[in-house]
């Protein structure tokens, strides 16, 4: 099951509670202003490599690019639009809100 | 595969519009069969055509109407959320039409993913 | 026939925004037609089943009620997240509804085995 | 006392329109004057006589169209905001009216308080 | 100066942030899901109970009432809306949102 | 002539809504006023002032040019929460503007002396 999270580490806990419910294995994709969670050397980096250890994690190119966040964490992998459909494709959705 | 979309939220104020628009196109690109964008909360304000945003900004409501009139996908506002947001058939842009929750849930039946964009 | 697990997760406090009372009547609606639904409440949305809510002084209409009487409509799985529960100060005995409480291991697994998930 | 009251949020969806009503006749009891209601970012819709609530909740647009005429209280919205959200006069509510920012700051300069209201 | 808070502290890090600048002796109104934040037993109570140390704590009743929270914070005063018109009277105003 | 002490508080990320460009906006009108206008960047307000912003790809206009222009408007008084910059990794050199730091409680005391405050 493909998880996504739309808000920011900083402004929402969403971020925790999502992966409290995490099964291994399934991948996790930051969209819109959840992007700045994967963002290097922020507060959040230890919590998302912890994550990355059990499962795959994704974050929107364009949502990236739209804020200038150049450099983000090491494993985790960008996607365009087409990605984003692939992931959906491959696996059922929760959406967090 | 065949796709449901449901939007929560609201044109300009929040990207999940923008967002929910930008993953049907690639869902289309990419062959698969966007069949409806469901709008619920504030997401049916998302389908009144008086809305009128500056020259060189996008138009949300027009993107929807194309979107139906190119690619068949429904847009469909939910009656309740849109009685009380001042949404009805008067002002919405064409190819969208007002609907009933049962139509959500046919939606969420008949297709193989329904994805949510919201706030 | 074609039957989905769809889940409805509540996620917001009443009255603050409408999103509980909206996903609500998503909920009976979808009720009537004979999929397999459950509704968790985690986080703020266990505060939407708090007993002794009282609406009148915010000039909302209250439906901690509403909530109650689920079962009515054949909707029987409702589960709570315990830790939200718990951060909360709040026991089963403060809620309206005799919803089961379950660990978060036991909500991820369940989220899993959905086909259709909606936050509210 | 002289108050402006700044309504950012849209009807229904949060307790704002509804903590800015509550607010502002409470204040119009203790003799203060509230002076007028911006509309800005979704609090636009607010304005919209198009609303039509289920007969048992409150009609949150009249009841700021009862404020104007029953306690002079100017019920303004930003015309860039309303544009970006479909609302223009042709369907605003009696006693409520499409203005600028600039409005809005002769509100923020002339009261005593300006209070904001949204999410 | 009245600094107004209407978001769950469990939702939301306004609490906090806001607490960062608040001056002493400044009133701190809580309303609408705000008032989640003075409920007794929950996991606020010693942020709260340190703040009150050095500023008046005021929660709105209606709001109180209408999420059924009846056991609240010792020292927190409650006020309805004309008590929360007093306050605007009082002090000047931070609406934090 | 009453001269208004104005302060605008940014907190919101840029794009995922548009509260910190509405509030842009406001600011640009309010400018023209001969006010005593002042902005501070708090919490994810900091982002709205990151450089290297490109929105081509989520077809959204981008804005945080225009923050590096308000000193053409007159609005001369931009401060930057110490503490949100340093939570984000970021220092002043990845801002479009020079803004000035400052600690929480020179900002708390910055609050106090305004006549109006409004958050965006």
């Amino acid at each position: 099951m493909l998880h996504t999270i739309n808000k920011s580490p900083f402004e929402s806990n969403i971020l925790e509670t999502c992966i409290r419910f995490l099964q291994p294995g399934d991948p996790l994709l930051f969209i819109e202003n959840g992007v700045y969670a994967v963002q290097a050397h922020n507060r959040f980096a230890m919590l998302i490599e912890s994550v990355h250890r059990t499962n795959p994690i994704f974050a929107l190119q364009p949502d990236l690019s739209a804020r200038g966040i150049m450099a983000i964490l090491e494993g985790v992998e960008t996607v365009d639009y087409e990605g984003f459909v692939d992931l959906v494709e491959k696996h059922k959705v929760n959406n967090w809100l | 595969m065949k796709i449901g979309i449901l939007l929560k939220q609201g044109p300009y104020n929040h990207q999940a519009s923008d967002t929910a628009y930008k993953f049907a196109e690639a869902a289309i690109r990419k062959g698969h069969t966007v069949d409806a964008v469901f709008l619920y909360n504030d997401g049916v304000i998302n389908a009144t055509k008086l809305m009128d945003p500056p020259q060189d900004d996008r138009h949300i409501a027009e993107r929807w109407s194309e979107l139906n009139r190119d690619h068949g996908v429904e847009i469909l506002a939910c009656i309740a959320a849109s009685k009380r947001r001042g949404i009805n058939e008067d002002i919405m842009i064409t190819g969208s039409a007002i609907t009933g929750l049962g139509t959500l849930t046919d939606i969420a039946i008949r297709n193989d993913r329904t994805v949510t964009f919201g706030d | 026939m074609d039957v989905k697990k769809i889940l409805h997760v509540m996620r917001h406090a009443p009255h603050g925004t409408v999103y509980t009372y909206e996903g609500l009547e998503m909920i009976l609606i979808m009720a009537a037609y004979e999929q397999d639904l459950t509704v968790v409440f985690i986080g703020d949305g266990v505060y939407a089943l708090k007993k002794e809510q009282d609406t009148s002084d915010i000039g909302i209409k209250g439906y901690a009620k509403t909530f109650a009487a689920l079962g009515d409509y054949d909707v029987e799985k409702l589960y709570v997240d315990r830790i939200s529960l718990e951060e909360r100060g709040l026991t089963l005995d403060d809620l309206v509804v005799g919803a089961e409480v379950l660990e978060s291991a036991e909500l991820g697994r369940l989220m899993k085995e959905q086909d259709v998930v909606i936050h509210h």
